[in-house]
């Protein structure tokens, strides 16, 4: 077993896991941050979206080893002492939501996007988010959140 | 999972099944193969095959047991084995062999069934594999043959 | 009656699109589900399952498993009762007794605290098989020379008495209107087709998931679970392990999608079995591996139409018989008839005197299957309207006049309703022709457009309802019906701000337990706001009464000159004389008695108003690589009240996008039973990039079944978008598949085989 | 006995881990791949051996001789990459058609090739940039061409002591243009048949071809050249005859497998619509930028 110093939304954590234990589970079971969701753990659903050094990656085929002294935000990490986000609050008025389930990768995987490209356009949005896959919305309300995110410049 | 195929080879039929008849000949045509034991002469053999498809490598015990044999004619094999970590292969394997002249044709017929992980996660690589291990062996079959004068 | 642009009555908290309630827990990642709930102690449960689709156990040796480091159970089917399991029909064991019906089957369960090792463990387990002839197509499981796959079937509780028995067939549904054959003899025309539905997983992202942990004295079972119907999968469960229902408690936890697969046991006997001999609590999550080789997917079907009409294109007769691949067992079906609800509209949204309709539930040594979103009607959608289709071509005339020729009128009679009311059938075809300009759109090349038009009823079934004032003055809902994503609970709050005439924001909602009440119906088949909401309105109304009888006694006036108004108990003309919600809570505690009401409401008879919904699909077809492409969707859909809007349409853009999968791409691909489209790389649901433009109409009519004369939506948004651009498609390039999903290699097929017909000279 | 993580910092210590143990320590990369199976315990070496800490394996360097791109270089590092924008845009082309966002910002060029998936999308663009690899153990370092690379079904040419180092990429002919097609069910797919076409204008006779570079994945057990068709035309004019009977020889060379995306038949005759597409599209682009730089 390997003791790892995991850097998870600005706080510094130990957790105990396998030596080849995956983000997923450290989070999950190790730290107790159920936010992060298992869906597929073929690196397909996206569900397990979090943003390692800022960069949306998918925990489920993500060393947990590898992120010691990286900056790991997880859907926990978004909102400040209970208010919610701008893009969180977006999703709600939006609708980009159902039962939720895709909710916290998909807020990441937004997260990430807005930061690398601020104003995407429609197109830009469907590639950014091309590993989130959502059952319940039919995505209309997704892009719809983001893009009025984008206009609010917040 | 299905597979036909033929096989031409430049022999007569006598050699041809010579070279069938000899079950560690034949299964050490397998790719993979490592060791051939025979348990019971014509009847049961014991094969060691290790294989592997890019990373996953596997290492099978399987027990061929011969179903049918006539001479000149047909053979029919049946294999099962396990892997303690992938899962299972069990595979039956008919080979019917017809004169062309001076020179003779094997039609070969196989149904792999796998088991276990490498048959639900593994199955597009081990369908994928599958194909590629039985043209090997037909081809191996055929070099073998034809190879002895 | 046109596009009734009906003056909506102004409401204060109905019809706005009120955020969802349990949104903000979602959007931080706060809420719930039953894997996120972490007990100490917990261990996994994993189960090995059968690699063949039929066979014989002979032989079962699990003592290298459970010797096997880090092991702490393995159970079989010898060390649990033998006892059938299932929602209606009960013939699935809980682990499979001498005999695998189906590849994915469960044979034995291993429990270990490392889930590797509960994993690696199953391997462990020796297993002698005796291989069984299998059967995997209905059609030849009802031959006579087909294997039977349950001989007991006749002492199975919940077998239903109806129609005639086929071999290997435990319901055989019949629906009949005037003589279908003598129709068949009047007909000018007749058109027989035959088409072919593939098995598709209803693919929620949250796999099933089961937490069972036992109270050590009191012997108190608490269950979390992703299951929409709690009171039956406790009496279900108490059945199936021999408890007595009370012992058992089902917290109701937040769940990850449903659409009408998460509804049967699955894994919680074992779970339960587990957590029992070890007493430590016990989790079991599926891997997607197994929820796409042994859930419960939407049934393939063989679906033969025959349609009879006179010259004038009057359809007079139409004889529909489906023959569901039901897979190894019938367990997971609610409905008692243990058949599929979509049957009974297999003829379609038109006036048709004479129809017959035969649907058979066939067993096959393959996944068994259940319900998902308007189970039946999807598949018989895509037939019927596929054929419609066909029909115009033949006769020469526009597929919108040939449906508008035979749609359905307010009192016309189908097979279960003596004369339908609240008909919006003619209008929403007018209105779907009208936006999308039908009948003058240019057609580029390899374009096309194609329509498709359906029905849906409301749910049946009934529900409880608690209401009471929390100290604060907040009004508190307390229901056991989980809000699989519908939204439903937000709607239920907007209902009781509504009538009790308070801001929104001041009523909240909890989800109870299985001890809250004694049971109901729970969440599906869209009955949740017609008959929750009922439940709900009819606590609202007597909490109501409470409060002004309360108040007039406090204010010293008689209880009816007391009214309630934004928020405050006023006295009728002296409004200055008045109660805060909040004080008259506070005088309850003090005069200790609760203000608290409960209600009941179940709904029987299906309401004779349909809801109707048309479909118009527009396509590019690459004729190089037969590529379909979808660039526009226009969906038309009969309302009345729209009770929150963006809830509304995420309801429509949800089932739009789950028939653009149905049709274009996601089939779980079988080969002798077995599933090989194992994980999402390889079974394909649409992601961000398939969605096309989608443009929603609203067609309003005046009165709908459910409260605040709303209409249903869940269901109805999703069985006209498969046969729509099955149609599209033929418009755009003259091909014709009748067998889903339609990949581009099926469509490059038929068009080669339409380039060649073309070549060869004609026969005359 | 748990598996071990190694997190050697330099190439030495790594190959000494490789020389120790072979297969057993196995390389990983992005892990994009490799990690699924080893959840899914299709996999189960003794050792994983990461090499996210290697320096020598990072970094892209546009030199005269051409483009040398470390191993662990991301898709998203290809395709944002100026460099690889200006001298191999093809390169950038099939890594922005990878997988997902999420795929593309941790999968890296070394492990793609190494995992040879049938249907990857890299390794037709990089057989038509005529690439090859640097493959090294403590012994020695190799350069493998990657025609000669690609061994087999999901097998390479990398020894058990060896781990892939670095890509090379030789500078492009003047006016060279190439595409890279893919056809699949969805863009994050594996592809059911990927084209990648290289046009090497003829120095002298305009209109002339001097060389066509094939480069097929998808539609055989490893990617590979269209050997045969390419030689049909090299030097010759390029009018849509030639073009139709370089597809029909390309699509003859290939031995396509059946899966439940689509039939090998299928596959087959893909390559034809393809490889008419992608010289097409090669063409459309040489005239547009005349016969400036790639």
């Amino acid at each position: 077993m390997a003791k790892l110093k995991l850097e998870v939304n600005g706080e510094s954590l130990g957790v105990e896991a396998a030596e080849t234990a995956l983000l997923l589970d450290a989070l999950r079971e190790g730290l107790g941050l159920t936010g992060t969701k298992r869906g597929c753990e073929t690196s397909h659903c996206g569900a397990c979206t979090v943003l390692l050094g800022g960069v949306a990656v998918h925990s489920c085929v993500v060393l947990a080893a590898r992120c010691e002294g990286k900056e790991i935000t997880t859907v926990e990490g978004l909102s400040r002492d209970g208010e919610l986000n701008e893009l969180q609050r977006l999703f709600l008025k939006h609708g980009a939501l159902q039962c939720g389930y895709c909710t916290p990768g998909m807020l990441m995987a937004a997260t990430a996007l807005l930061r690398r490209n601020p104003k995407p356009s429609l197109e830009e949005i469907k590639v950014g988010l091309d590993g989130n896959l959502c059952r319940c919305t039919g995505y209309t309300g997704i892009f719809e959140a983001i893009q009025a995110c984008a206009l609010s410049g917040k | 999972m299905k597979f036909q195929g033929n096989l031409s080879i430049a022999r007569p039929v006598e050699k041809v099944w010579e070279f069938l008849w000899n079950i560690e000949k034949l299964t050490s045509c397998i790719p993979g193969c490592e060791s051939v034991k025979t348990i019971k002469e014509k009847e049961k053999y014991e094969l060691k095959v290790k294989d592997s498809v890019g990373p996953i490598t596997v290492h099978l015990e399987l027990l061929a047991e011969v179903k049918k044999l006539e001479p000149l004619k047909s053979i029919e094999i049946a294999m099962e084995g396990k892997d303690f970590k992938a899962g299972g292969v069990r595979q039956t394997m008919t080979l019917v062999l017809t004169a062309k002249g001076s020179e003779s044709e094997i039609d070969f017929e196989t149904d792999v069934n796998v088991f276990g992980r490498l048959g639900t996660l593994g199955y597009p690589f081990v369908k994928k594999k599958a194909e590629t291990v039985i043209n090997e062996f037909s081809e191996n079959v055929k070099s073998a043959i034809e190879a002895n004068g | 009656m046109g596009n009734l642009k009906v003056k909506q009555p102004s409401y204060s908290s109905i019809g706005k699109s009120a955020p969802r309630i349990e949104g903000e827990k979602k959007v931080s990642g706060a809420a719930l589900y039953t894997a996120d709930h972490l007990l100490p102690g917990t261990v996994w449960g994993k189960v090995l399952r059968s690699p063949y689709a039929h066979a014989r156990i002979k032989r079962l040796d699990t003592e290298r498993a459970k010797a096997h480091p880090g092991v702490l159970a393995v159970l079989t089917a010898a060390d649990i009762p033998a006892v059938l399991t299932g929602r209606r029909l009960r013939d699935m064991p809980m682990l499979a007794r001498e005999r695998a019906r189906f590849i994915g089957e469960k044979i034995a369960v291993v429990a270990a605290a490392d889930r590797n090792v509960a994993e690696e463990a199953g391997q462990l387990i020796e297993v002698d098989y005796e291989e069984l002839t299998p059967v995997f197509d209905p059609l030849a499981a009802i031959t006579e020379g087909a294997p039977e796959l349950h001989e007991c079937l006749a002492e199975y509780q919940g077998l239903p008495q109806i129609g005639t028995r086929l071999k290997n067939t435990y319901s055989h549904e019949e629906w009949l209107l005037g003589d279908v054959e003598r129709g068949f003899r009047e007909s000018d025309h007749v058109f027989e087709d035959r088409f072919a539905t593939q098995h598709v997983h209803q693919s929620y992202l949250e796999p099933h998931s089961s937490l069972v942990s036992i109270e050590p004295d009191s012997g108190i079972i608490h269950v979390w679970v992703s299951n929409k119907v709690p009171y039956n999968t406790k009496n279900s469960l108490a059945d199936a392990v021999g408890v007595p229902p009370e012992k058992i408690v089902i917290h109701v936890s937040a769940i990850g999608g449903d659409f009408g697969g998460k509804g049967a046991l699955m894994d919680l006997p074992l779970c339960y079995f587990l957590a029992q001999r070890l007493n430590r609590p016990v989790r079991m999550i599926m891997t997607y591996t197994e929820e796409l080789t042994a859930a419960n997917p939407r049934h393939a079907a063989q679906i033969l139409v025959k349609t009879g009409l006179k010259k004038d294109g009057r359809i007079i007769a139409r004889q529909i018989k489906v023959y569901w691949n039901g897979g190894a067992y019938g367990a997971m079906k609610p409905i008692p008839t243990v058949n599929l609800p979509g049957a009974v509209k297999a003829a379609g949204s038109y006036f048709i005197p004479n129809v017959r309709v035969d649907s058979y539930a066939i067993y096959t040594n393959s996944v068994p299957c259940g319900h998902f979103r308007s189970p039946g009607l999807v598949q018989l959608a895509f037939a019927g309207e596929s054929q419609i289709d066909m029909i115009a071509e033949a006769l020469k005339m526009d597929p919108l006049h040939l449906r508008l020729r035979n749609a359905l009128k307010d009192g016309d009679p189908t097979v279960d309703q003596k004369g339908m009311v609240e008909v919006q059938c003619k209008e929403v075809l007018e209105a779907a022709a009208a936006v999308t300009k039908w009948k003058h759109f240019k057609k580029p090349a390899q374009v096309g457009r194609g329509m498709a038009l359906s029905y849906r009823h409301v749910g049946l079934g009934d529900a409880n309802a608690r209401m009471s004032v929390k100290p604060d003055g907040r009004i508190s809902i307390l229901t056991t019906y989980a809000d699989t994503g519908t939204g439903a609970h937000t709607i239920l709050c907007q209902m009781v701000a509504e009538v009790l005439d308070v801001p929104f924001n001041q009523v909240g909602l909890e989800v109870g337990t299985t001890d809250t009440f004694r049971s109901e119906s729970g969440t599906g088949a869209s009955r949740v706001t017609f008959v929750l909401g009922q439940a709900v309105l009819k606590a609202a109304a007597k909490l109501k009464s409470l409060l002004c009888e309360r108040a007039a006694a406090m204010l010293g006036v008689s209880s009816d000159q007391v009214i309630l108004k934004n928020g405050r108990l006023r006295v009728d003309q002296d409004s200055a004389r008045s109660l805060s919600l909040a004080e008259l809570a506070r005088a309850a505690t003090d005069k200790s008695f609760q203000l608290e009401v409960e209600s009941y409401h179940a709904e029987h008879e299906t309401p004779p108003e349909g809801v109707f919904a048309a479909c118009v699909a527009e396509v590019h077809v690459d004729v190089a690589t037969g590529q379909v492409t979808l660039r526009k969707l226009d969906t038309v859909h009969d309302v009345a009240t729209v009770l929150n809007p963006v809830g509304h349409q995420g309801q429509i853009d949800g089932g739009i996008m789950q028939g653009v999968g149905y049709v274009l791409m996601e089939e779980l691909a079988m080969e002798d039973g077995r599933v090989t489209t194992a994980n999402f790389g390889e079974y394909k649901i649409p992601n961000i990039q398939d969605t096309p433009l989608l443009k929603t109409t609203l067609v309003h009519s005046r009165e709908g079944a459910s409260p605040f004369q709303s209409k249903e939506i869940g269901e109805s948004a999703i069985s006209q978008v498969a046969p729509a651009i099955a149609n599209a498609i033929y418009d755009a390039v003259g091909v014709r598949v009748k067998d889903l999903p339609i990949t581009a290699e099926k469509v490059y097929r038929a068009l080669k085989e339409r380039r060649a017909e073309n070549q060869r000279p004609s026969s005359k | 006995m748990e598996r071990k993580l190694v997190r050697p910092h330099s190439m030495d210590e790594a190959l000494s881990q490789r020389e120790q143990h072979g297969m057993d320590a196995l390389p990983i990369a992005g892990g994009q791949s490799l990690l699924v199976m080893l959840r899914n315990k299709l996999i189960d070496p003794k050792i994983l051996l990461d090499l996210e800490s290697i320096g020598e394996l990072r970094g892209l360097q546009r030199q005269s001789s051409g483009v040398s791109i470390g191993a662990m270089t991301t898709f998203f590092d290809l395709l944002s990459s100026t460099d690889v924008q200006s001298a191999v845009p093809l390169l950038g082309q099939a890594a922005a058609k990878v997988g997902s966002t999420a795929i593309r910002n941790l999968g890296t060029i070394g492990g793609n090739l190494c995992h040879n998936e049938p249907g990857a999308d890299l390794p037709p663009a990089l057989l038509v940039l005529n690439a090859s690899v640097e493959l090294r153990s403590r012994k020695a370092t190799r350069k493998v061409t990657l025609t000669e690379f690609f061994r087999g079904f999901f097998e390479t040419a990398v020894a058990p002591e060896e781990i892939l180092s670095r890509v090379e990429i030789p500078i492009l002919p003047q006016g060279a243009r190439g595409a890279y097609i893919k056809h699949a069910i969805s863009p994050e797919d594996l592809a059911i048949a990927g084209v990648a076409v290289m046009l090497v204008p003829d120095e002298n006779k305009a209109d002339a071809v001097g060389e066509l570079r094939i480069g097929l994945g998808g539609v055989a057990p490893v990617p590979f050249r269209a050997a045969k068709a390419e030689a049909a035309v090299n030097g010759k004019v390029l009018n849509d005859d030639a073009i139709r009977a370089v597809a029909e020889i390309a699509a003859s060379e290939a031995e396509p497998m059946s899966d439940p995306h689509a039939s090998a038949d299928y596959r087959r005759k893909m390559i034809k619509v393809l490889v008419r597409r992608a010289i097409a599209a090669a063409m459309e682009r040489a005239e547009r930028n005349g016969h400036g730089k790639a």
